[in-house]
């Protein structure tokens, strides 16, 4: 009886998987800052402030519902942090100070590291930015667009022409990367820096 | 002296419920009190279940009579709580009630560690300072001091008024002093009362009369209380009386004064901002005392030295440029503070955009604005004076439950939120949204009421307001407000166009809230609201003995829980001033005057001047009925010729060892 | 002589050339000392939080550490990009309220031999060194050619009032620090609603369509107030508004021109400085029709929309907030329109 | 059980506000370390600096001294006076080679408890860090002797 009982209840959607409650502890304790994740009351001030909202499959309250909830591939699969802008309008307004940008942030590093996002164009972007960064210590404007738009987006490529052209007559930027002194120091450091990780 | 003597103590140690017994092995600590504490004087050592229990008591009140207890000790809950219980039963029993003393065992014990090895050693640490200081502990007297009959009351809002009645009403003379030039506070510039959306004004004003004419009232407004001193039975209070510019003596109220003043300006006050008044005025019409103000830095005559139009047109000479602020004087027995709330200002919450955008309204606005005999007549309009609007937005919890400003819920908000969607379905047909977080209708027919306003037709949206804003960005938004807001039932970011927004401001304690608690001896809280002796069972009492507090001064509160808290310091006062003598607790400092050298440096330590230096006999003197106990003279004595009773020098260094036991 | 350790950011030796050379002429003219960070590298923008942590904050904390071992006299770092700004600021901020990433950031700096300990540097922004330290009485006793006629939309951006760990800006959402250092140029200022909006950041490269939207909101604002010009403290606002504002009107088929400078590019001119040397002719969008107006006698531009009649209901008094260095704000008022 | 050192910390409290602050935290089931005993006074105007001598010479490793905030002093302003004695006690102690950050003033209202708890925990690791008090014995019983460039002397009494 109490197998059967078992049986049936297992074929509802919700019995699939046991919930996972350590998510939200785990996004927060892996914020820089304290982040008062556990704090939000489900007002909803950060997707009323978000300029990107529209454009965002769950808003920022509803990525921590499901956070409490456990849904953790729902989550990292979800393009919220990809299409936050770090505006901060959240952060000053949300009358519980959760630390919204900033859990975005974790939010991304996690998805980039369990290879979960469903778009690959913007954690592209950040790593095409950071491999610059790595390399010469200074951004790189120039061999970023052509590298990322080569990839991503060739077919804005000729419509950013004038632009691009524009930019590179006024000397707005640069053909060639500028590279900082102590490249090696700042490679040591982040190599060093990959290795550790903010838990608790 | 005492060391020939132990006194036989008696330990009883409460397990209550396991509320103790569940951290702290009781049980050990008995043993353990029994056998170890037997050199200091301990014959009986006992647990019991609930010792605050009359079973409990009746132990105490047996092993007193059998074996000759001379000292108690309880281990249980705060002496704050059952001090009293304990002490009143070995007083039974035939023991003097200072010679009965309780150590927290549970609110300093297994309410806050957990690890019961930790907690049972700390309790043992607890009860043995208690142990070796009680044998020092000396039998003491109550002293009885009369009560003047008198009572203030500070705040002559709904609150104060209803207190001042109730002990007017029971035949004692009541002092209302009031800061404005009217009583009626807050409630009586509402249009509605919300859930039953009586006037407000029609059910406020006949208490205003009431109070105003009552042969046991003494009003004095346009007032306000700058010193207090003594205590509990006898407060010496100064008050400050403003000038009224008008005698009070002949003036009839008759109003011509203020037809005939020249001069217009904004009324900041009762008006909030939205209409005018004269320079020489009455707050509003029913005004009690119907005596007008001229309001001095805006008086024309005052400023210039011409003009006197009042005085002129006067007909029975009441005007009086001369007059001077004057202070009085009252002796009062108990004091009753109600001195209510400040409106939070909404301006602080930028993105609502309260002061720039012109049709963002807050919830005093909108009371005037819909009062009848508001600026508008009733009339509700956007700021231009004219224009009816067609959709109005109401935003809740302005300033409340929000970390940024006030992390409290100002408790009105939803049930005033609501009060005025029906207002404006009703004036005007506009449609209307309410965009709360959590609605919050819990007293007596306020659920009701919201079903009420839902079924008006009211657009309820879950979510805390983002941003209000004049920026559109489609030309359907172009010339209106437009409410950022996440649905949060829905999931979806929407911004909502709408002619008007009423912010619904919390409640915030008045700025001067610190100021006015030192005055009176009372303290706040880290929100600012004044603390209650206890929260739930001495609402109304604070921990200074003869001051009592009612309505918003404590916390935000609606109108009926306002008028309850009034009656029941008003209750509170009344039980005092029947009594006719109030106890003071004996303790208090005295002068070994053979050790007095006569340096003075406790008279000058002495906040109530009790200490007096005895020119003839080259000593100082204690005058037991001002001492208050605070002991700081017995701890500045550089002879150590102070004692104070309760809590003397060996009383603390035999505590100090007790405590300092390895156990 | 007010000194600053300051730290340019990458944008300023490229797309923002305009904001480098006309701050070099505005702080010489002000009487700064500016000290740049050695060996400065890039603070990782909003990019490199999104991909580690640790390594993130290692690669700003670097500059901490290098500037901290700079302090000479003082201990202020400022930088004009509003993304370095922060940063750097985040950075210094975390590290001490979450020890355990001050520990971890110090570990891998140790790699290279560096150490910051948070609290170390005060961390300013331009705008607010100008406002608060230099003021705005200064500032205006510098001015020989006024704005005059010059009707501008002060753009602030995101991440200059936001979040602002040490209060340093008078308000989150509505700070009128940039609206008051334009007025006192004697330019006329627009009450602009959106001052504080966001821009899209690096929307414009990742999700073009979303960017396009927010910068069509600033620019259509500003054009529906009638602004000749928007002025930025930002070199990514700068960017995103410039050159994007062309695609963004191809996709929306608006024709919007409106031009975008940095601020110290019309303090440069108002104290004298030729527009070329104030960075003028790099914008993507000419501002030249707008600079016209300078010096020139210009009639009053009509107003965006009605202004408030003065019957009717009194509005509440708009109590401004003080700037954190206490001074007052300009007393004469600011244009509005609503 | 760890073998860290565990403080022994004596506390003095006012019966306004910080007793009625340790009941509200006991009534709240706020948790704190249980190292600190609480002596109650009427107020913390009636601390005599040689309660804490008293006490850190019995064992005590650190003692708590609380009080109303300043402007909230149940009798006027005595706290001011535990203030002034609290500063000269420190100086004091300095002088007896004993580190003043043993003891510590906190001022808490009735409706702090959350608060003198975070104080409690905070204090009872400033004395952890310390270690314990090496203060030599008054008397002889224990066996040890005073260093002979160490008198006992009468405990100076502070007239605040």
């Amino acid at each position: 009886m109490a197998q059967t009982k078992t049986a049936s209840l297992t074929k509802g959607a919700g019995f699939k998987k046991q919930e996972d409650l350590t998510l939200l502890n785990e996004v927060s304790s892996a914020t820089a800052g304290v982040s008062h994740l556990e704090m939000c009351i489900q007002c909803g001030t950060c997707g009323g402030s978000c300029p990107s909202a529209a454009d965002m499959d769950h808003t920022p309250r509803a990525l921590f519902a499901m956070l409490r909830a456990g849904m953790r591939d729902e989550v990292l699969h979800s393009n919220t942090p990809w299409m936050c802008v770090s505006c901060y309008h959240c952060v000053v307004r949300c009358p519980q100070e959760v630390h919204i940008a900033d859990v975005m942030y974790t939010l991304k590093s996690m998805a980039i590291k369990a290879h979960q996002y469903k778009d690959n164009t913007a954690p592209d972007f950040s790593q095409t930015f950071v491999d610059n960064i790595e390399a010469f210590g200074r951004s790189y404007e120039l061999g970023l667009a052509g590298r990322f738009y080569l990839q991503h987006q060739p077919l804005r490529l000729p419509g950013m022409a004038g632009m691009g052209w524009g930019m590179l007559s006024s000397r707005r930027m640069n053909i060639l990367p500028s590279r900082i002194e102590q490249i090696d120091q700042l490679k040591a450091i982040l190599t060093k820096a990959k290795t550790l990780e903010l838990t608790s | 002296m005492i060391e020939n003597h132990k006194p036989k103590i008696g330990v009883y140690v409460c397990h209550c419920g396991s509320n103790i017994a569940g951290t702290v092995n009781v049980d050990d600590v008995r043993k353990w009190a029994q056998e170890k504490l037997g050199p200091e004087g301990v014959v009986i050592a006992r647990d019991y279940k609930f010792m605050c229990s009359s079973l409990g008591q009746e132990l105490i009140e047996k092993d007193i009579k059998e074996l000759g207890l001379e000292r108690v000790v309880v281990a249980a809950c705060s002496p704050h709580l059952h001090e009293k219980t304990f002490r009143t039963a070995a007083e039974k029993a035939g023991l003097n009630p200072y010679l009965t003393e309780l150590v927290s065992i549970r609110e300093q014990v297994s309410w806050v560690h957990t690890d019961k090895a930790i907690a049972t050693e700390k309790a043992k640490s607890l009860v043995s300072g208690t142990v070796q200081r009680i044998a020092y502990n000396t039998p003491l007297e109550k002293q009885k001091v009369p009560i003047n009959a008198n009572t203030l009351v500070v705040g002559g809002g709904i609150a104060g008024i209803q207190a001042a009645l109730e002990i007017a009403n029971a035949g004692f003379h009541v002092y209302l002093v009031e800061r404005e030039p009217s009583i009626g506070g807050h409630m009586a510039q509402f249009d509605k009362t919300f859930p039953t959306l009586d006037c407000s004004a029609c059910i406020l004003t006949p208490r205003m009369v009431e109070a105003g004419t009552h042969p046991n009232i003494t009003l004095m407004t346009w007032s306000e209380v700058t010193n207090v001193s003594g205590f509990v039975g006898n407060f010496d209070v100064r008050i400050l009386k403003k000038a009224r510019y008008v005698n009070e003596d002949v003036c009839t109220g008759c109003g011509i004064c203020t037809e005939k003043c020249p001069k217009k300006v904004i009324d900041t006050h009762y008006e909030a901002g939205l209409g005018y008044r004269k320079v020489v005025y009455t707050p509003f019409a029913q005004a009690v005392p119907r005596f007008p103000v001229i309001d001095r830095p805006n008086c024309t005559f005052f400023q210039k030295g011409t003009c006197k139009a009042c005085e002129k047109f006067c007909p029975t000479n009441a005007i009086d440029f001369k007059q001077e602020d004057e202070f009085i004087n009252i002796t009062v027995g108990n004091i009753i503070l109600a001195t209510g709330y400040d409106l939070f200002d909404a301006g602080r919450v930028t993105n609502y955009g309260y002061g720039r955008l012109p049709n963002v309204f807050s919830s005093i606005e909108f009371e005037r604005l819909s009062n009848s005999a508001g600026p508008t007549g009733g009339e509700i309009t956007l700021r231009d004076g004219k224009t009816k609007p067609e959709t109005v937005g109401i935003i809740h919890c302005v300033g409340s439950r929000d970390k940024n400003f006030n992390n409290y819920c100002s408790s009105i908000c939803c049930m005033q939120s609501l009060k005025f969607a029906h207002i404006v379905r009703e004036r005007t047909g506009a449609d209307v949204y309410e965009f709360y977080i959590d609605m919050r209708t819990p007293m007596k027919a306020y659920d009701e009421f919201y079903q009420r306003v839902l079924d008006e037709g009211t657009l309820f949206v879950r979510g805390k307001v983002a941003e209000v804003t004049n920026a559109a960005r489609y030309p359907h938004e172009k010339g209106k407000l437009i409410i950022h807001v996440e649905d949060t039932l829905v999931g979806k970011q929407r911004r909502i166009p709408v002619d008007m927004v009423i912010l619904s401001n919390g409640m915030e304690p008045r700025h001067d809230a610190k100021q006015t608690g030192q005055t009176f001896g009372i303290s706040c809280s880290s929100d600012g609201w004044y603390i209650e002796r206890h929260p739930k069972l001495d609402p109304v009492s604070t921990m200074t003995e003869g001051i009592y507090i009612a309505g918003c001064a404590t916390g935000p509160k609606d109108i009926p829980a306002s008028v309850a808290q009034g009656a029941a310091a008003a209750a509170r006062v009344l039980d005092k001033i029947l009594q006719k003598e109030v106890e003071m607790e004996p303790i208090r400092a005295s002068v070994i005057e053979e050790n007095c050298s006569g340096c003075r440096i406790c008279n000058s330590m002495c906040p109530f001047n009790a200490i007096a230096f005895i020119g003839d006999l080259k000593v100082s003197r204690v005058n037991p009925a001002l001492c208050q106990g605070c002991g700081t003279c017995v701890a500045a004595c550089p002879a150590g010729a102070i004692t104070g009773t309760g809590f003397s020098n060996e009383q603390i260094f035999a505590q100090i060892d007790g405590l300092l036991m390895t156990v | 002589m007010n000194k600053y350790i300051y730290y340019p950011g990458c944008s300023m030796e490229g797309s923002a050339r305009a904001y480098a050379e006309s701050l070099s002429q505005v702080a010489k003219i002000l009487d700064m000392e500016l000290a740049t960070v050695r060996d400065w590298n890039c603070c990782g923008a909003t990019e490199y939080l999104s991909i580690n942590l640790i390594p993130a904050y290692s690669l700003i904390a670097r500059n901490l550490a290098i500037a901290a071992g700079q302090v000479n006299g003082t201990n202020e770092l400022m930088a004009p990009c509003s993304a370095c700004y922060l940063n750097l600021e985040k950075a210094d901020y975390y590290m001490a309220e979450r020890p355990a990433l001050g520990e971890k950031v110090n570990e891998a700096l140790a790699a290279g031999g560096l150490h910051y300990k948070p609290g170390s540097l005060q961390i300013r922004h331009l705008v607010d060194v100008l406002v608060n330290d230099i003021g705005l009485d200064v500032i205006k006793s510098k001015v020989v050619r006024p704005l005059t006629g010059l009707r501008i939309a002060p753009y602030l951006g995101c991440m200059v009032p936001r979040p602002d760990y040490q209060h340093r800006w008078s308000d989150h959402e509505y700070p009128l620090e940039l609206d008051d250092l334009m007025h006192v140029l004697g330019a006329e200022v627009i009450d602009f609603p959106l001052k504080t909006d966001c821009c899209g950041g690096h929307m414009s490269q990742i999700a073009p369509e979303t960017a396009y939207e927010l910068i069509r909101r600033l620019v259509s604002e500003a054009d529906e107030y009638q602004a000749d010009l928007m002025v930025t403290v930002c070199p990514m606002c700068q960017m995103n508004l410039d050159a994007y504002q062309g695609e963004a009107n191809r996709f929306f088929g608006t024709k919007y021109q409106m031009p975008i400078v940095f601020f110290t590019q019309l303090m440069a001119l108002a104290f004298g400085i030729d527009a070329k040397s104030a960075g003028f002719g790099l914008e993507l969008v000419s501002a030249k029709k707008a600079l016209a107006r300078i010096g020139v006698e210009a009639p009053a531009p009509e107003p965006a929309s009605p202004r408030r009649k003065p019957d009717g209901l009194p509005m509440p008094p708009h109590r401004r907030k003080k700037y954190a260095s206490g001074r007052e704000a300009s007393d004469e008022k600011i244009a509005v329109a609503e | 059980m760890t073998d860290t050192f565990e403080p022994v910390i004596v506390g003095f409290t006012c019966n306004w506000c910080s007793y009625r602050a340790a009941d509200a935290a006991g009534t709240a089931r706020v948790k704190y370390a249980p190292n600190v005993r609480l002596i109650r006074l009427m107020c913390s105007g009636r601390l005599d600096p040689a309660f804490v001598l008293k006490a850190l010479a019995g064992g005590a490793d650190g003692v708590l001294i609380s009080g109303c905030h300043p402007g909230d002093c149940h009798y006027i302003e005595q706290n001011y006076k535990a203030l002034r004695r609290f500063l000269l006690l420190r100086r004091t102690l300095k002088g007896f080679g004993v580190e003043p950050e043993r003891v510590k003033l906190v001022w808490a209202s009735a409706a702090e408890g959350v608060r003198l708890a975070h104080e409690i925990n905070a204090f009872v690791e400033e004395i952890r860090k310390l270690g314990p008090l090496n203060w030599p014995k008054w008397d002889n019983q224990s066996g040890r002797d005073l260093p002979a460039d160490i008198e006992p002397q009468p405990i100076e009494e502070v007239p605040a």
